[in-house]
């Protein structure tokens, strides 16, 4: 090759993946993640192997971790999908740089929240009772139920976000066919870009699908998130029984979305040198973004409060129970961690700094998953009669389960940047170019 | 029909002959004209041509013949058996039901027993017999868990090794030819023998060996009422109470429904009265003077608190104010002068009960009020005494104690009961076992008795052996054996006929030997079958004793008291006075005032504990005569100041797998001449603590509408069980449509209907950590409510089934229809299609349903109801509304073409004590539930969410004197 | 020599073969195609490219997904084994429309991204054009044009002339 | 640049993409019929047995009644099994010295059981109760088959769930009239008249028949 093309645009992130090796870093982080994924097996195969008494579980706090990741993750997802959607449809520079690893931190995301509705179960291995199968026996689920919702919502999101990932690598799986120098990987590089000549015909009918499914994809976000706090909003739990439920989860569920994003970003930026990619203009943008959020969540929590004081005594007390009582720690640390972190981002100097953008998304995922811990445990603590009572502790299986995929979520990223191009390197060029459109 | 029966039913009949008799089966076999009349009362579609009687008769000849076989596993499952011989219930695999007796402290009460195959599955009342009228108490149903219990003792042993199990004839033979002539330290110790058989056991080897010596013990028996018998009239008399006549009731110290002898029938009484009473007459009204709440205080109209000592005061204040004697004491309680007021009004129809812990001074007081206010004859009635320890029990044995410490006992053998570890701490009973040169104990428990002893011989268990006993009222029941036993045990007759080498030691014919020569050889046969078939002997309750106060009736109460503590002791509601500690179903049953499961603690006021500086969980010392014991303390709300009260039955050494080591030994305080109250007792706090495991944490009713609560005849306000506006449709139920009703107003929180339910349903044991982490597995559980201030609260029982609603939240959120609703309105729980996600028991406001967090599944040899599944791990249950009973009911109505009837009862039904639970078709407006329905009174839980239980209550009735005083 | 696929020309400019297809349609040429690293909005609008059938595509599959979703809830519920769930009406419609929206979603993604690639003629991973050396560029800085042989106006010789004129870099006969 | 793939690669890859849908429909197919066939079910698959009962001789040729030998068939949930006792007042006559009936003498004579193989076994969560289907006009050969030609017992049904929901959710066409209830063959058939007949004679009432109490509890 000639000097020319290694400054082409993009040159950087296609040499990205084609390199021969990466370095001890990502050596001892994708092992570190790998301990994590162990950890994992050994937080699935308790449950599976002793039964799920080996969590905190009881009546009437049937669920814990299980439940408590499972929002977390979703949201997480969702949040993510929902952001690089709007990107596209806004035809917004940001989607350059950010959106094929939100992308695939979305797809990651929502594979480690589709463990938990199995795991989580009593008989997980009967998972499948949940699919309309033609059964000798005859019986089929029950439509009705907020459950089947969700597994018809999961199942599609895993697949629309998986096809809508993979369409959009298309073209640059053709870029690295066409770089790369070993004949094995230009041939795996030219089975997955299944031929793409980059003709006229070829972009015209790529980027009509590709913004058509990133447009249906905003309603799909927005329903499922709803499904997710319809399984809650829908029961009489008095902490639960709340119509505004979807309006939660929605809006917390974009602001971790959003951190995870900006946080991933920035690790990028600084593992992989892509300071030209992902610019201060990015991150700084990404920063306002979430500051945004985290004031609406200011007040939908404000809002929670008093339509609860409005909403007569059950309420009331379920309330309080909430803001006073056992789990009282997880409602205070989430809205520190939500709500009152991220203004520090009103200032520009903090919003310029890489640290201070990485803590406050930090905060925020925390802080989320504090608020999920508050909603489900915290909510199924206020009951109906006075004589129903006890508490809720967390075992080390549980744990597991939430470090495990952690670390599978890290593994998959891992993998992801050293064999994908972790940027949208025909949208960088698009952009180069100057024709924005 | 089929030309075989007739030969089938020959053989029926010949294998019949042996075995035991089928409670009401021998009629059909007998088919004598007058059973023919019975027969047709009793089964009026029998003569319906479609059915044959022939049928009937192989049935029961097939249950007869099973009587006499092992155990031989669920017959439901492949392999197929073909048995040897004709044994038709095998291939029937239906339910066999013979009439039996249990005895609590020596009182028979008597049960039916459903046999599968051989093996006992249920225990239920037995509707002929007194103590009884078809009820249980939870000993009685717990006892089935105790005949399968893996830890009872299996074969003799000696100086606690185990020797070849043939041994044990030998050793009683042996310990006979040692026997000094004339019996001379020959001792034999049983619990309290009402055993007719037993008795004329004991009073032959009294004629052979005059020397020798009967001892009666029990820690719980009521000495102190017959003491009180001597004082008041002259001779020791056994009081037996009618609450079926009493409109005003006065307990001191006395827990009629709770731990009296009699108890069951007492409450049913009391229960009936009231119900009567809502339809118009007088509503009976409970006053309770006591010092710990009990269950009968907890029902009581007015309570008042008092220490042990201001008990006697109290009641003689009342006996002044009715002019039983002169000098009463004044201002003792304000309650003094209502009740006061209507004992008088009451007249014949008033009833003073004391409690077995009260001084005979106090009793003696009591039978003067009842005999002044006219009582005796109507409310109680006076009988020679069943058991046969004039002296008392705790003389009794402490006779026996003092000639064992002076090396006069030569032979001792002791027939049940425990004494090494339940004889009062000042005997040290242990030590004195062991002096003695042949000591034999003869036990269902390797136990600390069997520890002390030389020779531990195995007991049958009660279901596995021949026997008799009175009822608390003298009538005779029949105990017959519905299993054979699971080891080679000996049964109380058993072994005192092989001690006193009598010519038949076969418990059949003891116990028919005594029988025919009781009865007269005429007809014998004849009447003994029918005998067996009710388990009671007709008319054989004791005659009423004509008895008149002596002039000195009238002695000072004990009045001193010691500075310190006053410590009362008291049976388990659970664990009795220690032999059920080995039972799970009882361990794990939540005793009914505390909630706590598998342990007990020291009640104690919560003034009180301020003063001492305690709270509920703090180990305290507390120390009396030189002994002290460690034990945790549990605050308990409306008990007496200064005092501290001991379930007794815990701190087991060798109970078994399950007791041993659970709970604290209050025997360790307990002293031979104040075996019930000790005063003067120091407490310290040791700054340890212990959790103590409950399963109801908060105690109040948050100013909700749970429990409600009514003046006479009025209605509840807001009924709600009146449908709301609902976007669903109305779903039509035609045919049946099962509902219930639960009586606030008569439920007494004894807990029957618990144990009931977990022994029809298979509901495992889960363990004391299990229900520490919240994951009991009752489906019935009772809610224990506190109202008013803490120093004498109303306490409220509210039993919680699955309420069934016809708009099941729990249903509509199950992904895979697992749990839905019948054609009869049943929400039921299909296990096998349960995928475990826990949202049903999310979205049910009453938490009724239960989760296997882990495989609960009982191992054999559990007692197992066939009919029921057995959950697998990570599948929810819950009540069913008995579906098992349902379908056998339908099964068998149209198999016999009708409708099915009243017969249907739920185990919670059928167990309750005071028929509080009433179950059946709200379809048929002239079943029992629809009338139930129709009350004022009837209300349903959180109807406001409009879930429209199936299940609803009738509220409690407040039935306080009101301040004038005229009723 | 064998028959050609046709003649493919290489710029270094968007501008350059966007003039290049300008010039191409003037000429008459008909059966032309361009190749570039990123899309070319004004390649498409000469070319004449429309993609309408995308969108049609997707909303139909939607609705029929959609449709079948809704159609199989009901049938499971109400007719094949109708239970009584909770008192709920066996046929409930506001239930059985979140799973139906979403598989309908599901339905036209997939059918839109599949509908994609079959339009595109994907995959085909063996194309002639893959024989032009220098062509790997044209998914990196490169812009191709090139003017099919069953072009009536084809004439190799002409052809290539003319694509010469466009201040192409190489131009080269690609062998079909 | 050089072809990386072949024209034929590039067709496989085609064809491939277009039969893995088709395959994965034929998998399903396949499972879909596997599981309702007969092997799947055991069906006519006997079991061994401790002795060589012959259906087709006890009740085929000499049409021995089938509550001869299972006697609580019209009254408890288990149709029953013979005792010994039963088999031997022929067999104390007939074949009496036979090696084959060895276990059945041995039986009588230790008074231990005698153990079949069921071949007709449900799961432990189905409670079944012959009683009353044989009471409500379900013959014997209607889910036995006829037995009366079987020299080895066979199941000649699936007995899955759906076979027995097929009679629950439509008994009528199933039943056949009282006298006909322990005939097999041509007898049966004839007595099966039209199901509403059928349905009003036994008084069957259909509406809770497909309840999951009725099998499940």
């Amino acid at each position: 090759m000639t000097e020319t093309d290694r400054e082409a645009p993009a040159g950087i992130i296609a040499d990205i993946p084609l390199a021969l090796s990466f370095d001890w870093r990502w050596k001892l982080a994708i092992a570190f993640a790998g301990a994590l994924v162990l950890l994992l097996v050994f937080g699935m195969a308790q449950p599976v192997l002793f039964g799920i008494g080996v969590w905190g579980a009881n009546v009437p706090y049937v669920w814990g971790f299980d439940l408590v990741n499972y929002v977390w993750w979703i949201g997480i997802a969702n949040g993510a999908s929902l952001f690089a959607a709007i990107l596209v449809i806004r035809r917004h520079d940001l989607r350059t740089s950010i959106n094929r690893f939100a992308e695939g931190v979305a797809l990651f995301a929502v594979i480690c929240a589709g463990i938990f509705p199995i795991m989580h179960l009593g008989r997980p291995w009967l998972f499948y009772w949940t699919f309309p199968y033609p059964a000798t026996f005859e019986v089929w689920p029950q439509f009705r139920s907020t459950l089947t919702w969700d597994f018809w919502a999961i199942s599609t999101h895993v697949i629309v976000t998986t096809l809508l990932w993979y369409t959009g690598l298309i073209p640059d799986l053709a870029t690295l066919r066409d770089r790369s120098r070993s004949l094995r990987s230009k041939t795996v590089f030219g089975l997955f870009a299944l031929g793409w000549r980059g003709s006229v015909r070829h972009w015209a009918y790529h980027q009509t699908a590709y913004r058509i499914v990133a447009a249906l994809v905003l309603p799909l976000i927005l329903i499922m998130q709803s499904t997710v706090a319809f399984e809650f909003a829908t029961t009489l739990v008095p902490a639960w029984h709340d119509t505004r439920k979807p309006l939660h989860f929605v809006v917390t569920g974009i602001a971790s979305g959003l951190a995870t994003v900006l946080f991933i970003a920035i690790m990028l930026r600084r593992g992989l040198s892509l300071e030209r990619y992902i610019d201060d203009e990015d991150i700084e943008l990404m920063a306002k973004l979430l500051l945004a959020a985290s004031l609406v969540i200011a007040i939908i929590y404000l809002e929670e409060a008093f339509t609860s004081v409005l909403s007569g005594p059950l309420a009331q007390e379920t309330l309080l129970a909430r803001l006073f009582d056992q789990f009282a720690g997880a409602y205070w640390a989430a809205i520190l961690l939500i709500v009152v972190a991220p203004q520090v981002l009103w200032f520009e100097r903090a919003r310029s700094s890489l640290l201070v953008c990485a803590l406050a998304s930090a905060s925020v995922l925390v802080g989320v998953w504090l608020d999920r811990f508050s909603i489900v445990i915290g909510g199924m603590q206020g009951d109906y009669l006075p004589s129903v009572s006890g508490t809720y502790l967390p075992t080390f299986p549980e744990w597991a389960l939430l470090g495990g995929t952690l670390g599978l979520f890290a593994g998959f990223l891992l993998l992801f940047v050293r064999f994908l191009p972790v940027i949208s390197m025909f949208e960088t060029r698009h952009a180069e170019h100057g024709d924005g459109s | 029909m089929n030309k075989y029966d007739a030969y089938r039913t020959d053989f029926a009949a010949l294998t019949g002959q042996q075995g035991p008799r089928l409670w009401r089966s021998l009629e059909e076999l007998a088919d004598t004209p007058e059973m023919r009349r019975f027969i047709e009362a009793e089964f009026p579609y029998i003569n319906e041509a479609r059915t044959d009687r022939r049928t009937f008769l192989r049935l029961m000849g097939a249950s007869l013949a099973m009587a006499g076989l092992t155990a031989c596993g669920d017959p439901t499952v492949a392999p197929l058996y073909s048995q040897p011989r004709g044994n038709w219930a095998d291939a029937l695999g239906q339910a066999s039901t013979f009439a039996s007796l249990l005895d609590l402290d020596g009182y028979g009460r008597g049960v039916l027993v459903e046999t599968r195959n051989g093996r006992p599955v249920k225990i239920e009342g037995n509707p002929l017999h007194p103590a009884s009228l078809g009820a249980t108490d939870v000993f009685a149903q717990a006892e089935l868990l105790s005949l399968y219990d893996p830890d009872r003792s299996q074969g003799a042993f000696y100086n606690g090794k185990d020797v070849d199990d043939r041994a044990a004839p030998r050793v009683l033979a042996e310990a006979r030819a040692a026997f000094a002539p004339g019996g001379e330290g020959v001792r034999i110790l049983t619990g309290p023998v009402t055993s007719p058989t037993l008795r004329a056991l004991i009073s032959a080897m009294q004629r052979e060996y005059p020397a020798a010596r009967a001892h009666e013990y029990s820690p719980i028996a009521d000495d102190n009422s017959r003491a009180g018998a001597v004082l008041a009239f002259g001779r020791p008399v056994q009081a037996v109470h009618d609450f079926s006549r009493a409109d005003v009731i006065l307990t001191l110290g006395a827990d009629p429904f709770g731990d009296m002898e009699g108890h069951v029938r007492h409450a049913r009484d009391f229960a009936d009265r009231r119900r009567a009473a809502h339809s118009g007459g007088m509503l009976p009204r409970l006053y309770a003077a006591e010092s710990t709440p009990s269950l009968s205080g907890a029902r009581a109209d007015h309570r008042a608190v008092l220490r042990p000592a201001e008990i006697g005061f109290f009641a003689r204040a009342v006996a002044s104010r009715l002019g039983v004697v002169q000098d009463g004491p004044s201002d003792v309680h304000p309650m003094v002068e209502t009740a006061a007021a209507d004992l008088s009004r009451a007249g014949s129809n008033a009833l003073v009960v004391v409690g077995r812990e009260q001084p005979a001074a106090l009793h003696a007081l009591a039978y003067a009020i009842n005999a002044a206010l006219g009582a005796s004859g109507t409310t109680s009635r006076y009988i020679e005494p069943l058991t046969a320890a004039e002296t008392g029990h705790m003389a009794s044995l402490a006779a026996l104690a003092e000639d064992m410490a002076a090396g006069a006992v030569s032979q001792l053998l002791i027939i049940g009961g425990n004494p090494a570890y339940d004889a009062p701490a000042d005997l040290d009973f242990a030590d004195l076992i062991r002096r003695v040169p042949v000591s034999i104990h003869l036990g269902l428990y390797r136990d600390e008795t069997a520890a002390a002893a030389r020779w531990h011989l195995p007991r049958k268990h009660a279901l596995e052996s021949w026997g008799d006993g009175r009822a608390f009222e003298g009538t005779a029941g029949i105990r017959q054996p519905v299993a054979t036993p699971l080891f080679d045990a000996f049964s109380d007759e058993e072994a005192l006929a092989l001690f006193l080498g009598a010519d038949t030691h076969d418990g059949n014919d003891i116990v028919r030997t005594y029988w025919r020569d009781a009865l007269g050889a005429a007809d014998f046969e004849q009447s003994w079958t029918a005998i067996l078939a009710d388990g009671v002997v007709p008319n054989s309750a004791a005659p009423a004793l004509d008895v008149s106060l002596q002039p000195d009736w009238d002695q000072q109460l004990p009045s001193e008291a010691l500075p310190g503590l006053t410590v009362l002791f008291a049976p388990d509601p659970s664990v009795w006075d220690g032999r059920y500690a080995n039972n799970g179903w009882l361990q794990e049953l939540p005793r009914p005032l505390t909630k706590i499961v598998w342990d007990n603690a020291a009640l104690i006021a919560p003034a009180t504990a301020e003063t001492l500086g305690l709270k509920t969980g703090d180990i305290a010392s507390f120390n009396a005569g030189g002994r002290s014991l460690l034990a945790p303390i549990r605050l308990m709300p409306g008990h007496a100041l200064e005092t501290v009260t001991m379930p007794l039955g815990y701190g087991r050494r060798a109970a078994g797998r399950i007791g041993t080591g659970v709970g604290f030994n209050a025997y360790a305080l307990r002293t031979s001449h104040a075996p019930w109250i000790a005063t003067g007792v120091e407490v310290v706090r040791t700054g340890e603590a212990h959790a103590l495991v409950t399963t109801q944490d908060h105690h109040g009713m948050e100013g909700r509408d749970i429990v409600r609560i009514v003046a006479p005849d009025q209605a509840v306000e807001t009924p709600s069980t009146e449908p709301q506006p609902s976007f669903y449709p109305d779903y039509a139920y035609e045919g049946h449509a099962w509902g219930m009703t639960i009586d606030l107003d008569t439920c007494l929180g004894c807990n029957a209907c618990v144990i009931a339910c977990q022994a029809e349903n298979n509901v495992p044991i889960v363990g004391r950590d299990e229900v520490a982490r919240g994951r009991e597995m009752h489906w019935l559980r009772i809610d224990r409510y506190h109202a008013g201030d803490v120093e004498d609260p109303d306490t409220y029982f509210q039993p919680v089934p699955c309420m069934h609603c016809e708009k099941a939240p729990c249903e509509v959120v199950c992904p895979v229809n697992a749990t839905v609703h019948s054609s009869e309105g049943l929400n039921e729980m299909v296990y096998n299609r349960c995928i475990g996600t826990r949202t049903c028991s999310n979205n049910c406001p009453y938490k009724v349903r239960r989760f296997n967090w882990f495989d609960y599944s009982p191992p054999d040899p559990e007692p197992r109801n066939p009919d029921v599944s057995v959950r697998p791990r990570g599948v929810m249950e819950k009540c069913t509304y008995c579906v098992q009973r349902i379908s056998a009911a339908r099964i068998d109505a149209k198999l016999e073409g009708r409708r099915i009837g009243e017969e249907l009862m739920t185990a919670c039904q059928q167990a309750c004590p005071t028929r509080a639970i009433t179950f059946g078709d709200i379809n048929d407006p002239a079943s029992a539930v629809s009338r139930l329905k129709a009350s004022p009174r009837n209300y349903a839980l959180l109807g406001e969410l409009d879930t429209r239980p199936r299940t609803t209550y009738l509220a409690r009735v407040a039935n306080p004197a009101d301040p004038e005083g005229s009723g | 020599m064998s028959r050609a696929y046709g003649i493919l020309a290489e710029f270094d400019s968007a501008d350059g073969v966007v003039a290049a297809i300008r010039a191409a349609r003037a000429a008459g040429y008909t059966r032309l195609d361009a190749y570039s690293p990123f899309p070319l909005r004004e390649a498409a609008d000469l070319l004449e490219q429309r993609t309408l059938i995308v969108p049609v595509i997707a909303v139909t599959a939607g609705l029929v997904g959609a449709a079948i979703q809704y159609y199989a809830q009901y049938w499971m519920n109400a007719v094949d084994y109708p239970i009584n769930v909770g008192g709920r009406p066996l046929h409930a419609w506001p239930a059985f429309l979140p799973a139906a929206f979403i598989v309908g979603i599901l339905w036209a993604s997939a059918a839109s991204l599949i509908g994609m690639l079959a339009l595109n003629r994907l995959p085909r991973l063996h194309h002639p054009l893959f024989d032009a050396p220098g062509f790997e560029r044209a998914s990196q800085d490169r812009f191709f044009l090139c003017i099919a042989s069953d072009d009536p106006k084809f004439d190799r010789a002409e052809t290539i002339r003319f694509l010469e004129r466009m201040n192409a870099g190489r131009v080269q006969e690609v062998a079909a | 640049m050089t072809q990386l793939f072949s024209r034929r690669t590039s067709r496989a890859l085609r064809a491939a993409l277009l039969i893995l849908p088709v395959l994965i429909g034929a998998v399903a197919a396949g499972l879909y019929f596997y599981t309702r066939s007969d092997q799947a079910w055991n069906v006519g698959v006997a079991a061994p047995q401790p002795i060589p009962f012959r259906h087709d001789i006890h009740a085929g040729s000499l049409g021995l009644d089938c509550r001869y030998c299972h006697s609580s068939v019209e009254t408890a949930a288990s149709a029953g099994m013979p005792s010994a006792q039963t088999c031997m007042t022929c067999h104390s006559q007939v074949w009496s010295g036979v090696a084959t009936l060895e276990p059945l003498r041995t039986s009588l004579a230790l008074d231990a059981p005698l153990e079949w193989t069921s071949v007709h076994k449900l799961p432990d969560h189905a409670f079944f109760h012959h009683g009353i289907h044989v009471s409500k006009g379900v013959a014997c050969e209607t889910c036995h088959g006829r037995v009366d030609q079987m020299s080895e017992t066979v199941k000649t049904e699936t007995l899955s769930m759906g076979w027995c929901l097929e009679c629950h959710r439509d008994p009528g066409p199933e039943l056949s009239a009282p006298e006909a209830v322990f005939s097999m063959g041509d007898a049966t058939q004839q007595a099966a008249g039209l199901p509403e007949d059928m349905l009003r004679l036994h008084d069957v009432l259909v509406d809770n028949l497909t309840d999951c109490s009725t099998c499940h509890r």
